[in-house]
């Protein structure tokens, strides 16, 4: 069914395909025409580009770390686990206070390497912990449910998580201490990049890198895999369902405690609702991706954000649209239906394993 | 002219060759039996006939149309209906309305005619239920009275495979495609459903295809027996000649099985 | 071999199962002994597919007792009945279809430790079907039905069970193939497996059986050596096709 | 048997009742108000509510306000003509919805008088329409939107009858963030961002429009979204755009993201940052820190003076913190106007019994002039605005000084 | 080869025994108590026990904060104290003293861990991060009497954890009655201002002094007059509708059509002076369920019928409200032709059915999950395209369209909250009967053959595309009515109305009332629109209660309150496709048996 696509679909499905058709002239013509405009314009320089590419590619390799929960229990389960966003916020949260207590302790300048593990190793302990509490409250019990029930429970539970967290530490926003030796700037082969998103940018590709060797090549991965494709049958295996499952859930809810401490040290601050729409971001990057796919995650997480960087002014500012940055996730989103348009599975979505009778 | 004409049919699944240039005829009236070993392409061909894929070459001809590109329903429309290997029901709606489902590429009424309520739809509902009903009796009483209106699911793996059949009727195709319709029912059943396949022809005047993995039953309906291994056609003719047939013995059928049946 | 052969391996001691509040099971009680081949006869729905999961742990039961090797497993997790020695090859195979064979066997060896004999028991599976070695980088999900099917044997026989369980193996399978399998079954069990057999097909199940029991309506409802019940009038007309 | 034991206890609850509501009826009051009159009956309380944001992103932003008016009803002992005064506290969601419901609850209470609310532009516009049409009048701290009140001098189109307000029009800061942007620093290009909220978009608007018609250029009019974290995309542009001044009168975090990210953007240096009120914070001051040096602010004349400490102070014994807003202040005299006009027209009885005439106390309130509050000097016009029409822009030198010491740094004085 | 092991002659015939039912276990209980304590010590630590302490619900007895602190305990020990489900086969379990000391371990160890908490947190502070672990919290736990005061607290969550062990030893009828006294007091005591305002609407306004004192929550007498009612009401008339409904069903079918008639006539009725009585606020409670709740319809025509799972809803309903208030508002910024409300609604319809096109086209091969996040996308653009600087001259932006005329039908003016509710009814009643219409058609058929199985229906003939947009079209148009009213209503339109959590709001409660069902979104609308606006006192804590609520309901009432039989079907497939055909096989014995005896025809009846 790969082959020859666009004539198999203007022969299945007559009408879609000629709005198909024209939505794809149309949305060409739209994005050469903008980008065109822009660029001829002159009005950014190649340096700035270059900066917005940065910024884009930091901050969607944030959306990919918190993406990979998603997609990870997707593909073991089946169902949007809508409170990742929360697990990911709750290690920012918690990760807060102990920053908060080694600056007062001075560490947090003093060592700031020592400072940064520690509060990493907290927040992930945190996310993972969430993480893995929701799993046995609020999702075990449905494993048997169509997908919609657990989706349902997942909204509930991160509701949950963003009031209690209110109630338990309130509502105002809370600063990160400023560490001081990530301010500035550094220059890497010519290109200024800003100090902290050298960190955001190496700590990404570290911490999939791992992921990556971890799930292909590791019992435990392996196991994992077997789930998702199979309970039943890896349960024949030998293989303990539930501990696959928490497993998934914990690594999920590392990557975001990772992720929650790298956003903190981006933007500094946190509050009970910092979570919700990172969580949406990274969803949106996940099914970008192909939902269920690990590298799919990564690479939707970082093409959202450097679109979101990068797009609405060199599209939209060139078509002389006013407050294109308004925009943003307009046009974040369009990408993500044209993209699901034209690849219904996603950029890397598995091409669903054909049945031989 | 044949009512089913395959020509040069061929399919790819990511480099694996499942159909290879077959070429197939099934004529009005006729009961053809496609068998084969496992992998061999057969469901693969019922999803090509009935539109679920496309092929990558080669041509379908049915009653005058060509079928490639159509749209499974399209083709469902012109006269082509099936039933699957594992039976696939609409297991929580009832046996009345998987039924009624399958008249739905005969009846035309829109939204508007509905909430209106308009003469026309509520005759055409009426239709739909006698001609389901209809449908249905074919298997005796087993699916009708009081069972009309209980879930699919309730039913026993046999009877469910029934329903499928009846569901297939309803779109008032020419040609009906069973994948394994015996596949899990008890000797008893299967005898009766065979029994059912002849009477189908002949009373109901319906062409048949199916692919069958029991020899018997194989033995008790086919006018014709079409054998494919790796989407290859193998060996065609009727069953006496099929079933000597060496490549067929090797491939396939096994000594015993020939024996038995 | 194992030693005693007045003990069963696999006994099932009034084995009472609910889903829900339905009752499924019945006082069930089976006995395995070493070195058989039992199998299971009944229709759709009696009780064969409950009966397996619950032996695997996979539905606890309500009531009753199961003794592995005079142990008792019922209520434990299925790891943990897998590691003493139960598999099973599922109804429709059901290979992991995106991993490759050889993962597939690796899976299947998922609780040893012992690299050496794991390789070992990789060797005697090639010898075994010698067809699987040549496909063991492809994924299994493009192997054919027959390949298929033994790669699911040759999954299971990687936990060096103590019984084999086999759920339906000649469901939807072609005529040669399923006469293969059988023979595979008798091959696997003159190398000293026991096995347990489920099945609808009991003309071929029983001719290759020692012993058998037939279900209905989550009831055992007859008992016997496998050739008697080839010539039970009962079984004749219900299970075996003669009318 | 039992239906029977039922019956009676019914029959019996019944009685009781009825006999306890025949006890005492007293003489009655011609009442000739267009739009009807209260009877307090003595020992009856005077009930007054609150229509704030007190849930939610801005929730700080309607409690601020509700502890100013619970702060004035203190300050009475809690008593207004020898009545109990009764406070009602409804949340206004910051939205149209939010805004009818509440009001619908609180106008289903016949006794109610007045409302001191809404938080939000957005949530008054049913609001006010619900309490006008029941004959209440309703006095916003933190209202600024033109079309509740005037537009260049004209009825806006959500005004109503009974609608005042103690916060400003963005007509007039808006004006007064141009005039100091354009006049005192003499920028020429600016650029503007608002967050999509009614508040700040509108006060954006007449940022841009003021200073164009100045004779400046703005070179870039933008938007972000609430939830926004990245905003060096946005600073980029502005960057590029060559502007000299950022006008942001938008609110926290994204006013924090705009500041602490436009030191890492290249080309934005020197480039002057202005907010609004809605970032006078101590929580904002505290954290953008060193990085705000030098920023601006536009935002009503601070309240100042003996009586504003002692306020503060009251305040911080009652509630453990410090002002956690900028509306405190406005509420507070907000609810001390509607005291003094349901004083100045109420018809007392000898018994006690208060009547308040609805008609009566709103043209009180059109009519009311030089009233001295917290925030000024006040007098209503026939809009409805009553607002001291004093602008205040400071600047943020000493962030250790916290939101006091900023308040007091007046660099700018603007008044119409 | 082994020896092969004997074999009985005959085979076993087994008859059915009775098996031993098994005991209430102490373990559970004490896993239950510890999560009583930790529920316990959450809810005082994220400040619900403080912020509630000044709420009484009976005026001078008990706050609402202790309410909801004890109430932990008691449910908790009433949970820990039930014997485990009987299953077929087994005997019944006979209740004793287990009961109740389960119900005292759960009060015991809520008790402990509440005073180890109580302990630490007198002992360090930790408010720089708990914010609400406060000193007055501390004194309310201890009721004000320093240390010692753990007594109180521990001996009454000992009492609490009692009284809950025994209610399981109260005999059916009884345990119903008393919960259903406890509940309502609890709710009466919640809802001072909606039961005023209803006595006031009943012209029984002088009732209000006697049940509430002046400072809130019931008066003594009010507080055993609503007990008593309510446990009459449950001990006397509850039983009786079981009885009622198979009296009903017995009657011959014309009885039964006066019965309905009459039912149908009463409830109309009902509805007809149900705002008049509840007075302007609840009214404006009931008006916004009636929103909702045609949302919910529509929704539920899209997901409930159809399977497409679209968490952008919100999108029609913004189309719906925007052109009417850009149709009829003369105010709206670019094009207005201040049409009437009737003459706007053919164009509401167009631009639903368009906006349900233009989002149903591009996602028709999508399936599932990537439907969700792509209708997700569609919905947030909407909300940004109307907020947007780009189309403010025809949105308006942020500061919306205002002036939008009251609905009027000639010389009838609907102005307030209680007129609007008879309009907004009429259009429910039309959106239910489109629904249910449609549902027992060709096209919801299709629908839901669609869901079951995308591949068969489309291979049955059905025509994916069109039926799939059809859905979609509907549930716009539905929706869209749902806007204009919404529009009309408030007067004006803002772009933040229609946030993402309106579309999830309305999925959550299609789901909460159960899926597919009409009735069953009417409650659920009740339920989760209606309810929290009642309860409006409950502020900030009102999500954390819904979130808690979402939770719950799935994991013990997946189905939805008011279920279609088929979401039940599918829910609990795996256990029905086993079990419902064996019952029946053995239904066909049994019958069979019976009718070799001469007693039955042998065909199964249904049961």
């Amino acid at each position: 069914m790969q082959r020859a696509l666009p004539q198999q679909i203007s022969d299945r499905f007559n009408f879609a395909a000629g709005v198909i058709w024209a939505l794809r002239v149309i949305v060409a013509a739209i994005v050469v025409w903008g980008a065109v405009s822009t660029l001829t314009s002159g009005f950014y320089s190649a340096s700035q580009w270059r900066d917005l590419f940065i910024f884009g590619l930091a901050q969607g390799g944030v959306y990919a770390l918190i993406a990979l929960g998603y997609t990870m229990v997707y593909g073991i389960l089946g169902f949007i686990n809508f409170a990742h966003g929360e697990v990911f916020m709750s290690g920012m949260m918690i990760g807060y206070f102990v920053a908060d207590y080694l600056n007062e302790a001075g560490m947090w300048n003093g060592n700031p390497v020592l400072a940064l593990l520690i509060v990493l190793v907290v927040s992930m302990l945190t996310s993972t912990g969430v993480a893995v509490l929701v799993e046995r409250i609020a999702y075990r019990p449905l494993r048997e449910s169509p997908r919609i029930v657990p989706l349902i429970t997942s909204i509930g539970a991160s509701f949950f998580i963003q009031y209690a967290f209110r109630g338990l530490f309130g509502a105002g926003v809370k600063s990160y201490p400023r560490m001081e030796a990530l301010q500035g700037a550094i220059t890497v082969l010519g290109v200024r990049i800003l100090k902290v998103h050298v960190l955001v940018i190496v700590a990404v590709f570290i911490m999939m890198g791992l992921l990556y060797w971890f799930v292909e090549k590791t019992r435990m991965g392996k196991a994992i895999r077997a789930v998702a494709e199979d309970k039943e049958i890896a349960a024949l295996m030998g293989v303990d369902i539930d501990r696959a499952i928490v497993m998934t859930f914990a690594i999920g809810g590392m990557m975001a405690g990772a992720a929650g401490l790298l956003y903190a040290l981006v933007f500094n601050q946190v509050f009970f609702f910092s979570g919700f729409l990172p969580g949406i971001k990274a969803f949106t990057a996940a099914v970008l991706g192909g939902i269920g796919n690990i590298v799919g995650a990564m690479l939707g997480g970082i093409v959202l954000g450097i679109v979101e960087s990068v797009g609405p002014i060199l599209i939209l500012s060139g078509l002389g649209i006013p407050a294109p940055h308004q925009l943003k996730d307009v046009v974040a989103f369009t990408v993500l239906v044209l993209v699901l348009i034209f690849r219904p599975k996603g950029l890397l979505g598995e091409r669903l394993a054909e049945e031989r009778d | 002219m044949a009512l089913l004409e395959v020509r040069g049919l061929s399919k790819d699944f990511g480099g694996l060759r499942a159909i290879d240039h077959l070429d197939f005829h099934v004529e009005e009236g006729e009961i053809v039996s496609v068998i084969g070993p496992n992998g061999a392409g057969k469901t693969t061909l019922f999803n090509l006939i009935t539109g679920l894929f496309q092929p990558d070459e080669g041509e379908i001809i049915f009653d005058g149309h060509n079928l490639v590109g159509l749209r499974p329903d399209q083709i469902t429309r012109l006269g082509v209906a099936r039933t699957f290997q594992t039976v696939r029901l609409f297991f929580n709606m009832t046996i009345l309305e998987n039924v009624m489902v399958g008249l739905h590429g005969r009846t035309r009424s829109g939204i508007l005619d509905t909430i209106l309520s308009l003469p026309r739809q509520r005759e055409e509902e009426e239709f739909i239920r006698q001609q389901a009903i209809e449908a249905l009796s074919f298997f005796g009483k087993r699916l009708v009275g009081f069972r009309l209106n209980q879930p699919a699911f309730v039913l026993s793996y046999a009877n469910r495979r029934r329903l499928e059949i009846a569901r297939a009727m309803a779109t008032g195709a020419k040609l009906l495609l069973l994948d394994e319709p015996t596949a899990g029912m008890n000797p008893r059943e299967t005898l009766e459903l065979t029994e059912l396949i002849g009477r189908l022809r002949d009373e109901k005047g319906y062409t048949i295809v199916l692919i069958e993995h029991d020899m018997r039953v194989v033995k008790g309906v086919s006018d014709r027996v079409v054998v494919l291994d790796y989407g290859r056609k193998i060996a065609e003719g009727d069953y006496e000649e099929v079933a000597h047939n060496e490549r067929v013995l090797e491939a396939y059928l096994g000594r015993k099985a020939v024996r038995s049946a | 071999m194992s030693g005693n052969n007045h003990h069963p391996v696999l006994q099932l001691k009034n084995i009472n199962t609910h889903y829900g509040p339905i009752h499924i099971l019945r006082n069930i009680n089976i006995e395995i002994y070493p070195g058989e081949i039992v199998c299971l006869l009944g229709g759709n729905a009696s009780g064969k597919t409950t009966t397996l999961r619950t032996i695997l742990g996979m539905v606890r039961p309500s009531a009753g007792e199961i003794y592995l090797d005079g142990e008792r497993v019922d209520g434990l997790p299925t790891t943990e009945i897998v590691k003493r020695g139960i598999s099973m090859v599922p109804e429709n195979r059901r290979l992991f279809k995106r991993m490759t064979v050889l993962e597939n066997l690796e899976m299947g060896a998922f609780l040893r430790h012992d690299q050496d004999g794991i390789r070992e028991d990789l060797e005697r599976i090639f010898e075994l079907f010698p067809r699987v070695k040549e496909r063991l980088h492809q994924k299994a999900g493009t192997l054919s039905g027959g390949e298929q099917q033994m790669v699911a044997i040759g999954r299971a026989l990687m936990s060096r069970p103590k019984v084999l369980l086999m759920d339906e193996p000649s469901m939807g399978l072609a005529p040669v193939l399923v006469e293969q399998t059988f023979e595979i079954i008798q091959q696997i069990n003159q190398h000293g497996t026991t096995i347990f057999v489920v099945e609808q097909n009991a003309n071929m199940a029983l001719s290759i059986a020692h012993r058998g029991y037939v279900l209905q309506t989550g009831r055992i409802v007859l008992a016997d050596t496998a050739q008697n019940l080839l010539h039970n009038e009962m079984m004749r007309q219900a299970y075996l096709g003669e009318m | 048997m039992s239906t029977r034991r039922l019956a009676t206890v019914t029959i019996f609850m019944v009685m009781v009742l009825i006999l306890a509501a025949c006890v005492g009826r007293r003489q009655a009051f011609e009442c000739d108000d267009p739009i009807g009159c209260v009877e307090v009956p003595p020992g009856e309380p005077i009930k007054i509510a609150a229509l704030q944001a007190i849930s939610g992103a801005v929730a700080s932003l309607g409690t601020d306000q509700v502890r100013g008016v619970e702060i004035a009803i203190d300050d009475r002992g809690g008593e207004l003509l020898g009545h109990p005064i009764d406070l009602t506290v409804e949340d206004d969601l910051c939205s149209a919805e939010g805004g009818t419901t509440g009001a619908q609850k609180i106008v289903s209470d016949p006794q109610v008088i007045g409302i001191i609310g809404t938080s939000c532009s957005g949530a008054a516009v049913p609001a006010s329409q619900i309490m006008s049409e029941a004959g209440l009048v309703m006095i916003s701290g933190s209202n600024t939107s033109p079309f509740l009140t005037s537009l260049g001098g004209e009825k806006g189109n959500a005004w109503q009858p009974g609608y005042f307000r103690t916060a400003h029009n963005d007509e007039v800061q808006g004006a007064a963030a141009a005039n100091f942007a354009y006049n005192e620093l003499g920028v020429r290009k600016a650029a503007s961002i608002h967050d999509g909220d009614p508040y700040t978009q509108g006060l954006a608007m007449v940022f841009n429009q003021v200073f164009e018609e100045l004779g400046g250029e703005i070179v870039m009019a933008t938007a972000v979204n609430k939830g926004d974290t990245d905003m060096r995309p946005v600073l980029t542009s502005i960057a590029a755009a060559g502007a000299e001044l950022v006008f942001f009168p938008i609110f926290q975090p994204e006013g924090d993201f705009i500041v602490l990210q436009s030191k890492e953007i290249e080309g934005f240096e020197g480039v002057y940052l202005m907010g609004a009120d809605g970032l006078l914070s101590d929580t904002f001051v505290e954290s953008v820190g060193e990085q705000g040096k030098g920023m601006y602010f536009s935002g009503p004349a601070s309240p100042e003076g003996p009586e504003y400490d002692e306020f503060v102070r009251k305040y911080e014994e009652k509630y453990g913190e410090k002002p956690i807003q900028a509306f405190h202040a406005h509420a507070y005299d907000a609810a001390n106007m509607l005291f003094k006009a349901i004083e100045e027209t109420a018809v007392v009885q000898d018994d006690g019994t208060v009547y308040i005439l609805r008609q009566k106390l709103r043209d009180y309130l059109y009519n009311l002039k030089n009233f001295q509050g917290l925030t000024g000097t006040l007098s209503c016009n026939e809009f409805g605005d009553c607002a001291d029409p004093k602008i205040t822009v400071v600047r943020l030198d000493d962030p250790a000084a916290g939101i006091e010491g900023l308040r007091k740094n007046v660099v700018f004085v603007y008044e119409p | 080869m082994a020896e092969i092991a004997p074999v009985p002659e005959k085979a076993p015939v087994i008859e059915d025994v009775r098996l031993k039912a098994p005991e209430v276990s102490l373990e559970r209980a004490a896993k239950l108590g510890g999560v009583a304590g930790i529920v316990a010590v959450f809810v005082s630590a994220n400040g619900m026990v403080q912020a509630f302490a000044e709420r009484d619900i009976i005026s001078g007895v008990l706050s609402m904060g202790y309410t909801l602190l004890f109430l932990v305990p008691l449910i908790m020990a009433y949970l820990a104290a039930r014997e485990p489900p009987v299953l077929e086969g087994f005997e019944a379990p006979e209740k004793g003293p287990r009961n109740v000391l389960a119900g005292l371990i759960v009060g015991a160890l809520t008790g402990l861990i509440m005073a180890i908490f109580v302990l630490v947190a007198s002992a360090v502070d930790m408010r720089r991060v708990f914010i609400n672990i406060s000193p007055q919290l501390l004194e309310l736990l201890t009721f004000g009497q320093g240390m010692g005061g753990l007594v109180f607290l521990v001996g009454g969550c000992l009492l609490t954890g009692a009284v809950g062990g025994l209610m399981q030893l109260a005999e059916g009828r009884w345990r119903r009655a008393l919960w259903g006294a406890l509940a309502w007091t609890l709710l009466i005591g919640l809802l001072e201002v909606i039961v005023a305002q209803l006595f006031r609407g009943l012209g029984l306004g002088f009732l209000s002094p006697l049940f509430y004192a002046g400072t809130g929550g019931l008066t003594p007498l009010g507080t055993a007059v609503v007990f008593v009612l309510a446990f009459l009401y449950y001990w006397s008339v509850v039983p009786k509708v079981d009885m009622w409904q198979r009296r009903y069903a017995h009657m011959p079918a014309e009885r039964q059509r006066s019965v309905r008639l009459s039912l149908t006539v009463a409830a109309v009725l009902l509805v007809a002076i149900l705002p008049q009585v509840l007075g302007p606020f609840v009214s404006e409670v009931l008006d916004l369920v009636g929103i909702f709740l045609l949302m919910g319809l529509g929704l539920n025509i899209v997901v409930g019928f159809a399977g497409l799972l679209d968490l952008g809803y919100v999108a029609f309903f913004a189309v719906g409200a925007y052109t009417t208030a850009i149709l009829t508002s003369p105010a709206s910024p670019r094009w207005s032709p201040e049409m009437s409300f009737w003459a706007a609604l053919p164009f509401v319809i167009l631009a639903a059915a368009l906006a349900g096109i233009i989002v149903g086209t591009p996602v028709l091969r999508m399936r599932g999950d990537y439907l969700a996040i792509v209708t997700l996308g569609f919905g947030e653009i909407a909300r940004l395209l109307l907020l947007s600087d780009w189309l403010r001259p025809v949105f308006g932006g942020a500061q919306g369209i205002l002036k939008i005329p009251t609905l009027s039908i000639g010389p009838i003016v609907f102005r307030t909250p209680v007129d609007m509710f008879y309009p907004i009814v009429g259009f429910c009643l039309v959106a239910a009967y489109i629904s249910w219409k449609l549902k027992n058609s060709r096209i919801g058929r299709a629908w839901m053959a669609m869901r079951e199985d995308e591949q068969v229906a489309e291979a049955m003939g059905v025509d994916i595309v069109e039926i799939k947009l059809k859905a979609f079209i509907v549930g716009a148009v539905i929706a869209s009515f749902g806007g204009a009213l919404f529009a009309t209503k408030i007067g004006s339109v803002f772009p933040h109305s229609f946030s993402l959590l309106v579309s999830i709001t309305v999925l959550v409660l299609i789901i909460v009332g159960g899926l597919g069902n009409i009735p069953g979104v009417v409650v659920g609308t009740l339920a989760l629109v209606g309810l929290p606006e009642l309860l409006r006192e409950f502020q900030e804590y009102r999500l954390l209660a819904y979130g808690v609520l979402l939770i719950l309901m799935m994991l013990y009432r997946p189905e939805g309150l008011l279920p279609s039989k088929q979401w039940v079907r599918e829910l609990h497939e795996e256990e029905l496709m086993q079990d419902a055909w064996l019952k029946m096989e053995e239904d066909r014995r049994r019958a069979q048996a019976q009718a070799a005896q001469g007693d039955l025809p042998a065909r199964p009846e249904e049961a």
